[in-house]
């Protein structure tokens, strides 16, 4: 059997116009990958949202990142002070991956 | 006036997607299709003003009303932000980025102004285009100049490097590379040049804006129905300052001795709100600011306000004064 | 008619969409693509019909052709739930979701019957579009009342609240409001404000449904293939279901004292199932009924036959009937 | 270090037209939040799908939900009697989520 | 309460036009059910991407799968000798799911 | 002629997306546009295609030229190979993947080509349509069989299934069915049966290539700006490999007895590499390939160079030849 590692799956949900910025936190803290998820619509403090909107300034997405422990104490540390003045939503999460040393 | 507004299709095709908001309909316009017409309708306009610039010639009634715009983007968001600040009650973050957007322009506004105006022989010069892509983002700058105004003292960090973000943005935003990318692609072309693809950009234009139109009924009035973040007096302020704007833009514009249309378009210009441009730019360089309050006051107030009323009305600002 | 119909550039693409389905090409067509040519038809669809009947004055035909249309919606389902139940040995909630699809209309069939039969001399008069979108809708509810029925004593929880939501559905649907609010822009603007949008709605009309009948063939043709739920027994209904509507429609058309051209029309409308408006709201209120059935015949079966044959075959009906 | 709390990470797929009512269920659970992402495409027992379908009918969705303990049983007991009637997919994960009063 | 049983959610990030070869190997392992969720965009050690990109060929999709842990460590098995050549990206995390008989 | 390229808007819009991609802007054209207008071009090739050959009537020229496309595209791939191996120091299965690509074709290039060569009266025949289809595929076997064959020894599990799964893709691809389903379409309907449905295809067709050809220069243009793959060897070989392919279709094309607009369409189809046909299919059949390759030399260098110089270039060397 092939052997695996545990690494974290990191989910942040966040204003899509906003992506750059955090993929510059990603950086800052090493992280060299990551992808984007489209969210369609949602519902929150704020009540709800659907992405038909062509301003694009209301539309969301999620930010997906597969990274060591290490990495990811470093990441919530710097993105904490901003999730809520951002409105951002941010989880972690345990997985198998395999090879690790790529995370 | 406004009786020949309301039973034109393109206003009917607004009020019926406001009617469907309303109704809670599940109608719903793809957002790829949304943004295809988008796209779609600044670079026909683009290329049309580029042609009859070239048509025309250069003037220097030309330049002075790029002047003119440049000086409203700039300087339309001071006065909104202190009507926001002290009447509207907002924090500087919320007050600047609204602002922001009332110095910045709509191009549908603007576009259906046009096609009124056009019916009316009233048509504004082809380089008003040009001012109206010069007009997309200086308030951009401005808006965030003010926040850091009234948040003096507090977090000044990371300005450096975001003066650089910031100018890039103002210079190669998608509206303002359409916007004038097309103005100077039918500059080039001229009238034979273009001749080949006027077809699709002429005679769909009005249809594509009904469409369009329908699109923005819908989101402006879910914006209305679902926002919780209105108060009473930021929906006067989206009422007073577009005919604030408008009526200093009127002034402007016959001031710089435009013609009739032309002034009539740069008050427009000037009583209109982003959508698009400034949203997105805003979410990015001023994240604290609430979506739900800038963008609730540009579609859900002012822009139907405009579209309905205001563009008869600053027609007969110019008309008055002219 | 028959050699017309299946030279006609629209029923080839149609057959080009289906051929790519069995062979299993990787062609498809973008869903939002897909999904803004079907608001364009509709709206196109609506205003031209909403002209139509501003330039020919409202009548009496009018008011008997939307009753009609409105009873056949309500009531064709009847027929069908039990055919399905007896016959095509279905459970009474995925017959009453059937039978719903076949008491409401599919636009792109009437569509394209209207191009074919303008093409012979037989177009049908304006007001059949809103006979069109009063029939989207009602069949929803007989289809719910009916599986109610076939259930009775089962689960009659949640019903009071539904009843309402359902009325929504019904007047709110997407199809609904484009359809209907599209006639009245048509009605207000009249022929004069009807101009200026002209060309996108009538210049590009043929060509965009020739694209919709590819993506239509695409869909229907893997429905077909991928299909698991359809037994023979069923395919014969979703063939003999719509000769039968349709006979019942064009009865009713003639009885009525229609024009052959609407007369055919209504009978069309009869014969059609629903392929967007009805499993939308079947997926929300009956969820329990099986969507790859009333799917696959109403896109699988029903609308190749209709548009194939169908067609001609009702008013080969309609014209030995009057 | 910022302090983060263990809190369920529910994903429900459904049929796309389902949503409201399970939006609907949610609410009576006093969940507030919750993001839908579109599903492109699938298979199942009943054949393999793709959203290239403009009907609509046959698209598919994951709703998001990130919850308590407490508040996610009684989604699960609520949802569960009609899992196989409305043909949906709920599965439950551990998250660990930075200020976790918030859900 | 309704009883909840432990079951694999499997991750793979692959490139869209390599779907149907990788649900070739679900099949293989006799997983029978799945779903395609559209990647908007990323960055790894090949630079960024965006799918705003009509070619369709880099675009990216993640597989979602939930099994049996037994299927899972089969299709582990199955899919590692290619992870690097095919640039895939593969997590495996515990999910509860309600009736796991289905998976 | 190079002037006349320059100035016009459709490249012009090329080079505004191009410059775009450089300035880093965010415009962009939604993922389901882009597919829509590329759909829009290939139908509206095919059928127009279709409709003059069947005006002109089939000749001999026509087997000609299908023969000789046919080959083209089985025979490029060979010395590109060698060519990006030796030259190029590519690993043999990206060498067989971007050979791949230069024995097909694009669509774009042709059709800009068409364009430009009717604006000086050489328009190409009506079936070098057939023959851009024919040229699709058949590169893709060839540059897998280039790839065994430089692999050779090394891994040639699950190869029988495979070709049954290529020979599916060669004939099935998406472009292939739309190209010649839509030819054989018009071919069927005839000048009367495309009237109606001309408006569409004819009306709007340079406007949406315009429109097409800003995407594609985006899409290129971030291409060359985000890749680290490209070597200057890579660039000289995606600059020389069109001009050989070019000439070589060039002499054929006279060779074989065209009239010189459709020897000149030929030299372009030879010259132009694919960039969405091959991509998809070497992506499943070749998966070790590396994307970053192939695309940014297809994309990123060639089409560029066939827009802006190639397609001047070909023209001149057929003159020169002729
Ligand atoms: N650690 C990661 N977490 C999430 N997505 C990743 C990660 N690494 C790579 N990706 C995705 O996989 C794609 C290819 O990565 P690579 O093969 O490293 O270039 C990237 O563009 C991302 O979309
Ligand atoms: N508990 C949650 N689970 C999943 N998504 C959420 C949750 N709370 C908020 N969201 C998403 O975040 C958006 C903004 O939430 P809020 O800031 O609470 O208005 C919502 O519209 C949802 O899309
Ligand atoms: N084990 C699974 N993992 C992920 N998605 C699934 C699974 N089973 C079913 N699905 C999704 O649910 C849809 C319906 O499944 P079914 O009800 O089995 O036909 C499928 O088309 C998939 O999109
Ligand atoms: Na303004
Ligand atoms: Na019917
Ligand atoms: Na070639």
């Amino acid at each position: 059997m092939v052997e695996t590692v545990i690494r974290k799956r990191i989910e942040i949900l966040v204003d899509t116009p906003l992506i750059p910025h955090i993929i510059d936190l990603l950086k800052k803290v090493d992280m060299s990958g990551w992808s984007v998820i489209h969210v369609d619509s949602g519902g929150g403090r704020d009540g709800e949202w659907s992405d038909d909107d062509f301003t694009g300034a209301s539309a969301k997405s999620i930010i997906l990142v597969i990274a060591s422990e290490e990495k990811t104490n470093n990441l919530v540390d710097l993105i904490a002070p901003i999730l809520d003045s951002h409105r951002l939503l941010l989880t972690v999460a345990n997985v198998a991956v395999v090879r690790g040393h790529k995370f | 006036m406004i009786i020949d507004t309301l039973t034109s299709p393109v206003i009917l095709f607004f009020l019926l997607g406001f009617f469907a908001a309303f109704a809670k309909s599940d109608l719903s316009i793809p957002e790829a299709f949304g943004k295809a017409m988008s796209i779609y309708l600044m670079v026909a306009i683009g290329l049309k003003g580029g042609v009859e610039v070239m048509n025309a010639g250069f003037s220097i009634d030309l330049l002075n009303a790029a002047l003119a715009g440049l000086s409203l983007s700039f300087l339309l968001p001071v006065p909104a932000f202190f009507a926001l600040i002290y009447f509207g009650k907002l924090k500087p973050v919320d007050a600047g980025a609204v602002a922001a957007h009332y110095g910045s322009v709509s191009v549908v506004t603007f576009v259906t102004a046009k096609e009124l105006l056009t019916n009316q022989g009233l048509e504004p010069a082809g380089y008003m285009v040009a001012v109206l892509a010069i007009m997309e983002t200086p308030a951009i700058i401005s808006g965030l100049l003010l926040i850091r105004f009234g948040n003096k003292g507090k977090s000044t960090e990371k300005s450096n490097n975001n003066i650089k973000k910031l100018l890039h943005e103002v210079f190669t935003n998608a509206s303002v590379i359409l916007l004038i990318g097309a103005f100077i692609i039918g500059m080039v072309a001229g009238k034979s040049g273009f001749e080949p693809i006027k077809p699709l950009f002429e005679v769909g234009f009005k249809g594509v804006l009904c469409l369009f139109l329908l699109d923005m009924g819908l989101v402006a009035g879910r914006r209305l129905v679902q926002s919780n973040k209105l108060s009473l007096r930021l929906v006067m302020i989206g009422i007073c300052l577009p005919i604030f704007n408008g009526t200093f833009g009127a002034i402007i514009g016959l001031g710089i001795g435009l013609d009739a249309g032309s002034a009539i378009a740069l008050s427009i210009l000037g009583a209109s709100a982003s959508y698009i441009a400034v949203p997105a730019a805003m979410r990015l360089a001023a994240p604290e600011a609430d979506p739900g309050i800038y963008l609730t006051m540009s579609l859900g107030v002012t822009f139907p306000f405009n579209i309905i009323i205001g563009i008869s009305l600053y027609t007969y600002i110019v008309q008055i004064l002219g």
